[in-house]
C-alpha cells in the first residue's frame, strides 16, 4: 500500500531565508504521526504548507503528493491551481487549530459555519445539511442545540470539538491538529484528546498531531517526527523513541517532560534559545545548545537510518548509553 | 524602552519621522521668522489683483493686491501658536481632569467622567463657533476655546493609565509607607503618565490647527492677524475660485494640510512607540 | 455554475452597463435643457449673495429688501430718476399751503392694488402712521407730521410742526394696502408677522413667489397703471456668497448681478458677453475726528491735538484723495469732495475748498502754528504730540489700506497715525461709549462710512448736527451755524433755494472738518450682453451715472431683453451624465474583471 | 442583561442631552442676553428695554427662566430668529433634510468607500496599491473639507464647469416632473457630497485598515481558508463582516466631525441645511438661531452615536449576551 501523504523535500522560505529547510516525511492511512519541537521550529509552517496555506510573503518548494482513497490519481499538492487546492482542502485534508478562541468566526453561529464547509464540498439539501450537522454535533460529543449557538456561548473545550466537528465535516483522510489542545485545562486536554483517538479508530482517519508537549503527543500517536530549526532531527514509533531516543534534543526533550503542558517549563529545561532556521549555526544545527557534541559535529549531518524505522540526524547515532550531564551546566558547555 | 536613543531612532530612522521633523522644523522657523523673510507687507495692497504667480509675487497675489507668498509667511504664526498653546492647555486640562478622576476615583472620578463623556459627544465645531461668537474673536479667545474643547480624550486616556498605574505594586508600597497623595502622584503617576499625555497632545496639535483654521474660514478668526483659515476665508468670499486664481486658494491649504499630516504622523509615531502593540497593526 | 454560464453573464452585464451609459449620458443631458426656465427670455434674473431676511418692513432691514419693496410699492410720491426730483406715486398731484406746513396730496380714483381693491387716501394715512410710525426703517421721515386727514377716498391732506421739504422730496415710506396689513395687529408685525403671497402691491411687479435663501419671484402686476415692464418675471436668486453669484454670471445662469465686489469688477468687464457698470451713490467713506467738546463729554478718551483745526486742515491738504481711490479701492470709488455727496446732482456743487494735495502748504501751516519737529519726526507742541490713533475695521481691507495709506503721507508733515484695525464691534464700542449717562467716544480717529437716503440728503447732513450727539454723530461735532441751517433746509420746499443753504453747510464743515470725506462709494454692477441689450441712462436721464434700483422701478422698467435671448443654463447636468456613464462603465467592469479572476486568485496572506 | 446594556447607553444619550441644555441655557444667558444687543441700539428707551426683558422673561429668577426655558425646548420652542423673525424651529425643520441628505449620502459613500479602501490595502498590504491608498487618504484626512470643496469648485465648477457649485436646485426653474427636479438635485449634491466624502474617508480607511490587518490574522481566517473557501469569499464573508465592527463603534467619534464638516460645506456650497443656518446665524449674531442650531447638532450627534450603539449591537453578538 502507498503512503497517504508523501513529503519529500519541503522547504519554506522568506525572503530567501529558509523557515523550514527540507522536511521529509510519510505517512500511512489511518496512521496518526506526532510532530513535536519547540515553538518556532517550522511544525505550524509544515502542516500549512501541506495545505498550501502559506501567506504570499512565504515560498514553498519540494513535493508534497497525496493519495487519499477513492481518488485514482495522486494528487500533487505542489502543482495545483489555487482553484485545484481548494477542492482538495477540507475535502481531503483538514485542520484542528491552535487556540481554540479565534479558530470560529465570531459573528457566525456554529451550524452556519459547518454547513458553509459542508456545501462548499458537498450537493446537500437543508434537511440533509441539518441532520449531518446534528449527527456531527453528536459525534464529538454535543447537542444539536450548539448549532444555534455563536462561538462566545460555548466554552474553551465546546469550542474544539465544534472545530473537531468542522475538521471531519467533509470525512477527510487526513486530519492535521495543530495545538489543539493548548488553551485548555487538563481536563479538557485529556478529553478532547480521547475524542480524538477515538474518533480515529472509528473513521479510519489519519492524523497528523502538533505539539509541543510530547506527554499528549505519546498518548495518541503512533509515530513521532521531532523538529528542531526548520528540519525533522528524528523520526520513529512512538514507543521506539520514547524508550530509546537517538538524538540528543530529543533526549533533552523527554527528560523535560514531567513539566506537562508548561511551555516554560520546557524551555527551561534545554538552555539557549533554538536558532532561527533561516540564519542556523555552521555545522549541527544543534551543537550550541548540545551537551553531547564532538568534533563531528562541525559537520552538518544527515537523517539516516538508526533502528528499525527510525531515523535521527546526529553524527553520533545510534547511542547505546546517554552520558551522565549536569543539567545546569548543560547550557554552559554547549555554549562553549 | 531605550530612552533617547530609541527616540531619535524613531524620529529619524524612518521617513514619517523625518517627514515630520522637517516640516515641523520648517514651519515653527517660518512661524518665528515669517515676517523678517516676507518680501511684502502682507497687508499692503496694491492694484495688482488676483495675478497669477509672477517672478515679483512667486505666488500670485490676493483680492487686495497684497502678495500672497507673504501672506502665507505671516500666517504662519497664527495656526502654530494657536495649535501648540491650544494643545497646551488642552493637555493640561485633560490630564488634571484625567489623573483627579482616575485617581480619586468614586463621586470624583463619577461626575468627572460624565463631563468628559458630555465633552466627548458633543460636536466640538458648533460648540466652538457657539463659543467664540458668544466672546468675541481674538487670539486668545481662539486658543481658549480650542484648548477648553478639546482635552476630552486626553482625559479619557489619562485615566484610563492612571486607573491601571493605581492598582500597580510600587504605588501600592508607597501608600503602604504612608506616602501622600501629592508625593505619590508626582513621583510614580505623572511620569508614568508623561509619556501618554505628550503622544495624544501632538495628536491635539493637529486638531487645533484645523480647528483654528476652520473657525477662521467661519469668519471667526483674529480679525486683526492673518493666518492660513483667514486668507482662505478672504479667498473664497473676494471670488477668488470663479476668478480660477488656484495661486491664491491652493496654499493656505496646502499648508494646513502638510503641517497636519506631518504633526499627525508624529503623533501616530509617538503612539506607537508608547504602545508597541499598534506597531503590528499598522 | 459552469464555466459557459458565467461566461455569457459577464458578456450580457457588460453590454447591458455600456448600453446604460450611453443613454445615459444624452438623456440626462436632455433633462437640463427641457428643465431651464419657463418662458425663456421673459425672464430677468438678478443674482445676489444674500437674500433678505424678511419682506416685512416693519422689520426687514436690509439693503435688498428694498430692492424687492420698491418694485412692489410705490411711494406717497415717487423719485424720478431721470429728473432727479418728485414724480407722481400713489398721488397724483400734491399740492403745498401757503404757510408750507400743510401737503394735500391727490390721488387717482382709477388706480387699483394687485388684487383689484381701489387704491385711497385710507391706505396713504394708515401706512404713513403706522409703518411711518412704528417701521424701524421709517420712523425719521415722518417725525415732522403732526396729523393727516383724509376727506374723500381721493385726498390726503398731512399737517406738519414745521415746513418740511421731505413731504414732497423724500417721505420715504412705502404706501401699503390697509386692507391687508391693517387687520394684523401691530404687535404682530412688528414680530413675527410675514406676509402672505402674492404680495399685494401697486408696483410694476408684485411678488409671488419667495422662498427664503433661495429665490423671490415677481410678476406682473396686472392692475400697475404704468406701461407692462418688459419682463413677465423678475426673479431675485440667491447663492450664498459673492462668489457663487459671479461665477452664475460667467455660466450665464443669471443676467444681472447688483453689486459686485471691486476685487473682480476689472476682470468681469473684460469677460466675453459680460458688461460692468460703474454708478455713484449716496455714501461716503470718512475720516472722522472725535470733535467732542469737554461740556458734552467730559470723559471722552483722545489726543487733544485732533480738535485743533489747523491740524485736521493741515492733515487734509496731506491726503492724496486721487491715490486712496487709485489704490485701495483700485478706481472704482470716487474721488470725494465734502460732506455731500456728488450723488445728489440737485444739491451738488463742488465746495470752495477742496483742500487739494499740497503737503507743503500742510507743513507751512503747521510751522506757523507753531508745531515743531522733534527727534522722531512728529510734530509737538506745548507738550502735545501729533500721534493719533487711527482705528479701521477689519472687515473692511480696502480702508485698512487707506488707513495706512494716510499714515505714509502724513509722516511727511510730522503727523503720525498708529493704524489700529479693530473689528466693528469693538470699533462702534469706542465711538458709542458712555459714562455716566454722557458720551464718552474714546478714539482720535477713525475711517468708517456713511450711506445717505435715495433722494433726499437730509440723513447725511443730520449726521453732523449737534442734536445727533448720543444718537449717529460720531464725530461729536456741534456748531450752532450748521444745526440752524440745517433746521432751515428741511422746510425750504425749492431745490435751488435749498442748495445755496446746503451749499453754505457744507463750507462750514469743509473749514471744520469733523469729517474728512475720503471717497464716494460706488455700485458696482455687471450684467450679460447677450440677455441684456441694454441697460439705459436713465438715472439721470442723460448720465446715468447715478445708481437708483433701490428707490425706483424705473431702473428694471429700462432694461430690455435681447431679442430671442435663450435662457439657458450653462453647465447642465453634463457632469452628472458622465458620472453615471462612469459609475455604471465601473461597476460593470468590475464585474467583468471579477468573473474573470475567478479561475487565478492569489493565496490570502495570513499569519502563521 | 441585553436590555440592561440598552437602557444604559439610552440613560447616558439623555444625561447628555440634559447637560447640553443646561450649558445653552447658561451660555446664553450670561452672554447672549438679547437687551445687551438692544441696549446698544442708541435709540432705545429704557422703557423698551424693560419690555423686552418682560417679553423674553428676562425679569423672572434664574430658576424659572431655566424651567421655561426647558418647557419651550422640549415643546420645540426655540424662539424666534432676531433676522428672519420666524420660528427657529420652523427654519431647522425646512434645512435638517437638506443636511441630513448630504450627511447621509457623504457618510454612506464614505463608509462604502472606505471600508472597500481599508480591506483592499489590508489585503494587498506593503504594495503599491497599499502605500497609495494610505497616501491618499493620510492626505485627505489631514486637509481641511472645506478647501477640498473650494478645490473641487474650482476644478468642476470653474475651470472644467460641469457641475454647479452652489445650491441644491437650479433656481428659478420649473421642472416637467419629479424625476427631473431629483436629477437636479443630484447634480447639484454631487460637488458637496464628495467633499463631505473625502472629508470621512481617510478617517474610514484608516480604522478599516487597521481593523481588517487585525481580523486577517485571527486563526478563524487561516480556518476557513483551510475549508477550502476562496480567498474573495474569506474576505468577504468572513474578514469584512468582523473588520466592520470596530468601524460601526470608532465611526460614532466622527459624528462630531459630521457636524463640524456640515458647517464649513454647506458654506461653501452654499446647501441650504443647517450648517449654513448655523453660517449665517454667526454672521448675523442671530444667537436663538446659533442656539436653535447648535441644540439640534449636538441632538443630532448624540442620536447617531446611540444608533451606532444599538447598531452594534445588533450586528455583534458578542455584546448581546453580555
Amino acid at each position: 500500500m502507498s503512503p497517504l501523504l508523501e513529503i519529500e523535500g519541503l522547504r519554506v522560505t522568506h525572503d530567501g531565508k529558509p523557515i523550514v529547510d527540507g522536511v521529509d516525511l510519510t505517512l500511512e492511512p489511518g496512521e496518526a504521526l506526532a510532530l513535536a519541537g519547540e515553538s518556532g521550529c517550522g511544525k505550524t509552517t509544515t502542516a500549512l504548507a501541506t495545505m498550501r496555506l502559506l501567506p504570499p510573503s512565504l515560498e514553498q518548494s519540494g513535493v508534497i503528493t497525496l493519495r487519499p482513497e477513492g481518488v485514482a490519481e495522486p494528487i500533487n499538492i505542489g502543482r495545483r491551481t489555487e482553484t485545484g487546492m481548494r477542492l482538495v482542502r477540507w475535502r481531503h485534508i483538514s485542520l484542528v487549530f491552535q487556540g481554540a478562541m479565534n479558530s470560529l468566526d465570531p459573528v457566525q453561529r456554529v451550524g452556519r459555519q459547518l454547513a458553509e464547509a459542508i456545501r462548499l464540498h458537498e450537493r446537500a439539501s437543508s434537511a440533509e445539511l441539518a441532520a449531518r450537522i446534528a449527527e456531527l454535533l453528536e459525534t464529538v460529543g454535543l447537542t444539536a442545540g450548539v448549532g444555534d449557538r455563536y462561538p462566545h456561548e460555548l466554552s474553551g473545550g465546546q469550542r474544539q470539538r465544534v472545530m473537531i466537528a468542522l475538521a471531519l465535516a467533509c470525512r477527510p483522510s487526513l486530519v492535521i491538529a495543530d495545538e489543539p489542545t493548548t488553551a485548555l485545562d487538563v481536563v479538557m486536554q485529556a478529553q478532547v484528546l480521547q475524542l480524538l483517538e477515538r474518533l480515529r479508530e472509528e473513521l479510519g482517519l489519519a492524523l497528523i498531531l502538533i505539539s509541543h508537549d510530547l506527554g499528549v503527543l505519546a498518548e495518541t500517536c503512533d509515530r513521532i517526527a521531532v523538529m528542531y530549526a526548520g528540519r525533522i532531527v528524528e523520526i520513529g514509533a512512538v514507543d521506539g523513541v520514547f524508550a530509546a531516543p537517538q538524538h540528543p534534543y530529543t533526549k533533552l526533550l523527554l527528560d523535560s517532560l514531567p513539566v506537562i503542558g508548561d511551555e516554560r517549563g520546557l524551555a527551561a529545561a534545554i538552555p539557549g534559545a533554538p536558532p532561527h532556521p533561516g540564519e542556523p549555526p555552521p555545522g549541527c544545527r544543534f551543537r550550541p545548545r548540545c551537551p553531547f557534541s564532538g568534533d563531528r559535529c562541525d559537520v552538518d549531518p544527515d537523517r539516516r537510518e538508526v533502528g528499525p524505522r527510525h531515523e535521527a540526524a546526529c553524527h553520533y547515532a545510534p547511542w547505546e548509553r546517554w552520558p551522565e550531564i549536569e543539567p545546569a551546566a548543560a547550557g554552559e558547555g554547549g555554549a562553549a | 524602552m531605550s530612552g533617547e536613543r530609541g527616540v531619535r531612532e524613531l524620529l529619524l530612522g524612518t521617513w514619517r519621522g523625518r517627514f515630520g521633523i522637517a516640516v515641523l522644523a520648517l514651519t515653527v522657523f517660518v512661524a518665528a521668522f515669517g515676517g523678517l523673510l516676507a518680501p511684502y507687507d502682507p497687508y499692503a495692497s496694491s492694484t495688482d489683483v488676483l495675478e497669477p504667480p509672477s517672478w515679483s509675487h512667486i505666488l500670485g497675489t490676493t483680492e487686495n493686491g497684497s502678495d500672497v507668498f507673504s501672506q502665507l509667511l505671516v500666517g504662519t504664526r497664527v495656526s502654530v501658536v494657536v495649535g501648540f498653546a491650544a494643545a497646551l492647555i488642552s493637555a493640561v486640562v485633560g490630564s488634571i481632569v484625567g489623573l483627579a478622576g482616575g485617581y480619586f476615583g468614586g463621586w470624583t472620578d463619577r461626575i468627572l467622567d460624565a463631563f468628559e463623556n458630555w465633552f466627548l459627544v458633543i460636536p466640538t465645531l458648533p460648540l466652538m463657533i457657539v463659543l467664540a461668537r458668544v466672546l468675541s474673536p481674538s487670539l486668545t479667545v481662539l486658543i481658549a476655546v480650542i484648548g477648553l474643547t478639546s482635552w476630552a480624550g486626553t482625559g479619557r486616556i489619562v485615566r484610563a493609565q492612571v486607573l491601571t498605574l493605581r492598582e500597580r505594586p510600587f504605588v501600592e508600597r508607597a501608600r503602604a509607607l504612608g506616602a501622600g497623595d501629592t508625593y505619590i502622584i508626582r513621583t510614580h503617576i505623572l511620569p508614568n503618565t508623561l509619556p501618554l499625555i505628550f503622544a495624544n497632545t501632538v495628536l491635539i496639535v493637529a486638531v487645533a490647527i484645523l480647528s483654528e483654521a476652520a473657525l477662521a474660514f467661519l469668519g471667526l478668526g483674529d480679525p486683526t492677524r492673518i493666518s492660513w483659515g483667514t486668507m482662505l476665508e478672504n479667498a473664497f468670499s473676494s471670488g477668488a475660485p470663479s476668478a480660477g486664481a488656484w495661486w491664491y486658494v491652493v496654499p493656505p491649504g496646502l499648508c494646513i494640510t502638510i503641517l497636519v499630516l506631518a504633526v499627525s504622523l508624529l503623533g501616530f509615531l509617538f503612539e506607537e512607540y508608547i504602545n508597541p502593540r499598534l506597531r503590528e497593526a499598522t | 455554475m459552469s464555466k459557459g454560464i458565467k461566461v455569457a453573464v459577464t458578456v450580457v452585464v457588460a453590454l447591458a452597463s455600456f448600453a446604460l451609459a450611453l443613454v445615459a449620458l444624452p438623456a440626462a443631458a436632455q433633462d437640463s435643457t427641457s428643465a431651464a426656465p419657463g418662458g425663456a427670455g421673459n425672464v430677468l434674473r438678478i443674482g445676489w449673495a444674500q437674500d433678505p431676511n424678511t419682506l416685512n418692513p416693519f422689520v426687514g432691514q436690509d439693503e435688498e429688501a428694498y430692492t424687492v419693496w420698491a418694485l412692489n410699492w410705490d411711494l406717497p410720491i415717487n423719485f424720478s430718476p431721470k429728473t432727479l426730483g418728485p414724480a407722481p406715486g400713489i398721488a397724483e398731484s400734491w399740492e403745498v399751503s401757503e404757510d408750507r406746513k400743510t401737503v394735500t396730496l391727490t390721488l387717482d380714483p382709477g388706480m387699483k392694488w394687485s388684487d383689484g381693491k381701489p387704491i385711497t387716501s385710507r391706505d396713504v394715512k394708515w401706512s404713513l402712521e403706522q409703518l411711518g410710525g412704528h417701521g424701524i426703517l421709517f420712523a425719521g421721515y415722518t417725525s415732522g407730521i403732526t396729523r393727516i386727514e383724509t376727506p374723500d377716498p381721493e385726498t390726503v391732506v398731512i399737517h406738519t410742526k414745521r415746513p418740511d421739504a421731505r413731504i414732497v422730496g423724500g417721505l420715504f415710506v412705502y404706501v401699503l394696502p390697509e386692507h391687508v396689513w391693517g387687520k394684523v395687529p401691530l404687535s404682530r408685525l412688528k414680530g413675527q408677522y410675514q406676509p402672505k403671497l402674492p404680495l399685494v402691491g401697486s408696483g410694476p411687479y408684485v411678488v409671488t413667489e419667495y422662498e427664503r435663501r433661495k429665490i423671490i419671484t415677481m410678476e406682473r402686476n396686472p392692475n400697475w397703471r404704468g406701461e407692462p415692464g418688459p419682463y413677465d418675471q423678475v426673479q431675485f436668486i440667491r447663492y450664498g456668497n459673492q462668489d457663487a453669484v459671479e461665477r452664475a454670471l460667467d455660466l450665464g445662469e443669471i443676467d444681472l448681478v447688483r453689486e459686485v465686489e471691486s476685487s473682480s469688477f476689472a476682470r468681469l468687464g473684460e469677460q466675453e458677453d459680460v458688461s460692468t457698470r460703474r454708478s455713484a451713490t449716496p455714501a461716503y467713506t470718512q475720516l472722522a475726528f472725535n470733535l467732542c467738546p469737554e461740556r458734552l463729554c467730559p470723559d471722552a478718551e483722545f489726543n487733544p491735538a485732533v480738535q485743533d483745526r489747523t491740524v485736521r486742515q493741515a492733515i487734509a491738504y496731506a491726503v492724496d484723495r486721487e491715490k486712496l481711490n487709485e489704490i485701495a479701492t483700485r478706481g472704482t470709488s470716487f474721488v470725494a469732495n465734502g460732506i455731500l455727496p456728488s450723488y445728489y446732482k440737485a444739491f451738488y456743487e463742488t465746495p470752495e475748498q477742496t483742500y487739494p494735495f499740497d503737503p507743503d502748504l500742510a507743513n507751512q501751516m503747521l510751522d506757523e502754528a507753531g508745531w515743531t519737529l522733534n527727534d522722531d519726526g512728529v510734530r509737538e507742541k506745548d507738550g502735545e504730540t501729533l500721534s493719533f490713533d487711527l482705528y479701521v475695521r477689519s472687515e473692511s481691507p480696502s480702508t485698512v489700506q487707506m488707513a495706512k495709506l494716510i499714515a505714509e503721507m502724513t509722516r511727511e508733515i510730522g503727523v503720525e497715525f498708529n493704524v489700529q484695525v479693530v473689528s466693528t464691534d469693538k470699533l462702534y464700542d469706542l465711538t458709542v461709549r458712555y459714562q455716566d449717562g454722557k458720551p464718552a467716544p474714546a478714539f482720535d480717529t477713525f475711517i468708517w462710512g456713511w450711506g445717505g437716503d435715495p433722494y433726499d440728503p437730509s440723513f447725511l447732513l443730520s449726521i453732523l448736527t449737534t442734536g445727533e450727539i448720543g444718537g449717529s454723530s460720531d464725530a461729536f461735532y456741534s456748531n450752532a451755524e450748521y444745526d440752524r441751517l440745517y433746521r432751515e433746509q428741511t422746510g425750504i420746499f425749492d431745490t435751488e433755494e435749498r442748495k445755496a443753504v446746503i451749499q453754505r453747510m457744507v463750507e462750514i464743515t469743509q473749514r471744520d472738518l469733523p469729517y474728512l470725506v475720503l471717497t464716494e462709494d460706488p455700485q458696482l454692477q455687471a450684467y450679460r450682453t447677450d440677455e441684456i441689450e441694454t441697460i439705459e441712462p436713465i438715472c439721470p436721464e442723460e448720465t446715468g451715472d447715478l445708481f437708483c434700483d433701490q428707490v425706483s422701478y424705473d431702473g428694471v422698467l429700462a432694461l430690455r431683453p435681447v431679442a430671442g435671448a435663450s435662457s439657458e443654463t450653462g453647465g447642465g447636468n453634463a457632469g452628472l451624465a458622465g458620472l453615471i456613464g462612469l459609475v455604471v462603465g465601473f461597476i460593470g467592469g468590475v464585474i467583468v474583471t471579477r468573473m474573470r479572476s475567478q479561475g487565478r486568485d492569489e493565496p490570502l496572506e495570513l499569519s502563521e | 442583561m441585553s436590555g440592561r446594556w440598552l437602557a444604559g447607553k439610552v440613560g447616558a444619550a439623555v444625561l447628555t442631552l440634559v447637560f447640553v441644555l443646561v450649558f445653552n441655557f447658561f451660555l446664553f444667558r450670561a452672554v447672549g442676553d438679547p437687551t445687551s444687543q438692544l441696549a446698544r441700539l442708541p435709540g432705545a428707551t429704557d422703557e423698551q428695554i424693560e419690555q423686552l426683558r418682560e417679553d423674553y422673561g428676562l425679569d423672572k429668577p434664574l430658576l424659572g427662566q431655566f424651567a421655561d426655558y426647558v418647557g419651550d425646548t422640549v415643546t420645540l420652542d426655540l424662539g424666534i430668529s432676531q433676522t428672519t423673525r420666524e420660528p427657529v424651529w420652523d427654519e431647522i425643520v425646512a434645512a435638517l433634510p437638506w443636511t441630513l441628505l448630504l450627511v447621509g449620502t457623504g457618510t454612506l459613500l464614505a463608509t462604502l468607500i472606505g471600508a472597500w479602501m481599508g480591506v483592499k490595502a489590508a489585503t494587498h498590504r506593503g504594495t503599491r496599491t497599499d502605500d497609495g491608498l494610505l497616501g491618499f487618504s493620510l492626505f485627505t484626512y489631514a486637509s481641511p473639507e472645506y478647501w477640498i470643496g473650494i478645490i473641487l469648485i474650482l476644478v468642476f465648477a470653474v475651470a472644467w464647469p460641469i457641475f454647479p457649485a452652489g445650491q441644491q436646485v437650479t433656481p428659478g426653474v420649473e421642472f416637467a416632473s419629479w424625476f427631473d427636479e431629483a436629477l437636479d438635485v443630484v447634480d447639484h449634491l454631487i460637488l458637496p457630497m464628495t467633499a463631505m466624502t473625502l472629508m470621512l474617508l481617510g478617517q474610514y480607511f484608516l480604522i478599516m485598515r487597521s481593523s481588517m490587518v487585525d481580523v486577517l490574522t485571527e486563526d478563524f481566517i487561516t480556518v476557513k481558508r483551510a475549508t477550502g473557501l476562496s480567498r474573495e469569499r474569506v474576505i468577504n464573508r468572513h474578514a469584512v463582516p468582523n473588520a466592520l465592527l470596530p468601524l460601526v463603534t470608532l465611526s460614532a467619534i466622527q459624528f462630531g466631525a459630521v457636524a463640524g464638516g456640515a458647517i464649513t460645506i454647506e458654506t461653501v456650497f452654499s446647501w441650504p441645511g443647517l450648517g449654513e443656518l448655523s453660517f449665517n446665524a454667526i454672521n448675523d449674531k442671530d444667537f436663538p438661531m446659533l442656539q436653535g442650531t447648535f441644540l439640534v447638532f449636538s441632538f443630532g450627534v448624540i442620536f447617531a452615536n446611540l444608533l451606532a450603539d444599538v447598531l452594534y449591537f445588533y450586528l455583534d453578538p458578542r455584546v448581546q449576551s453580555r
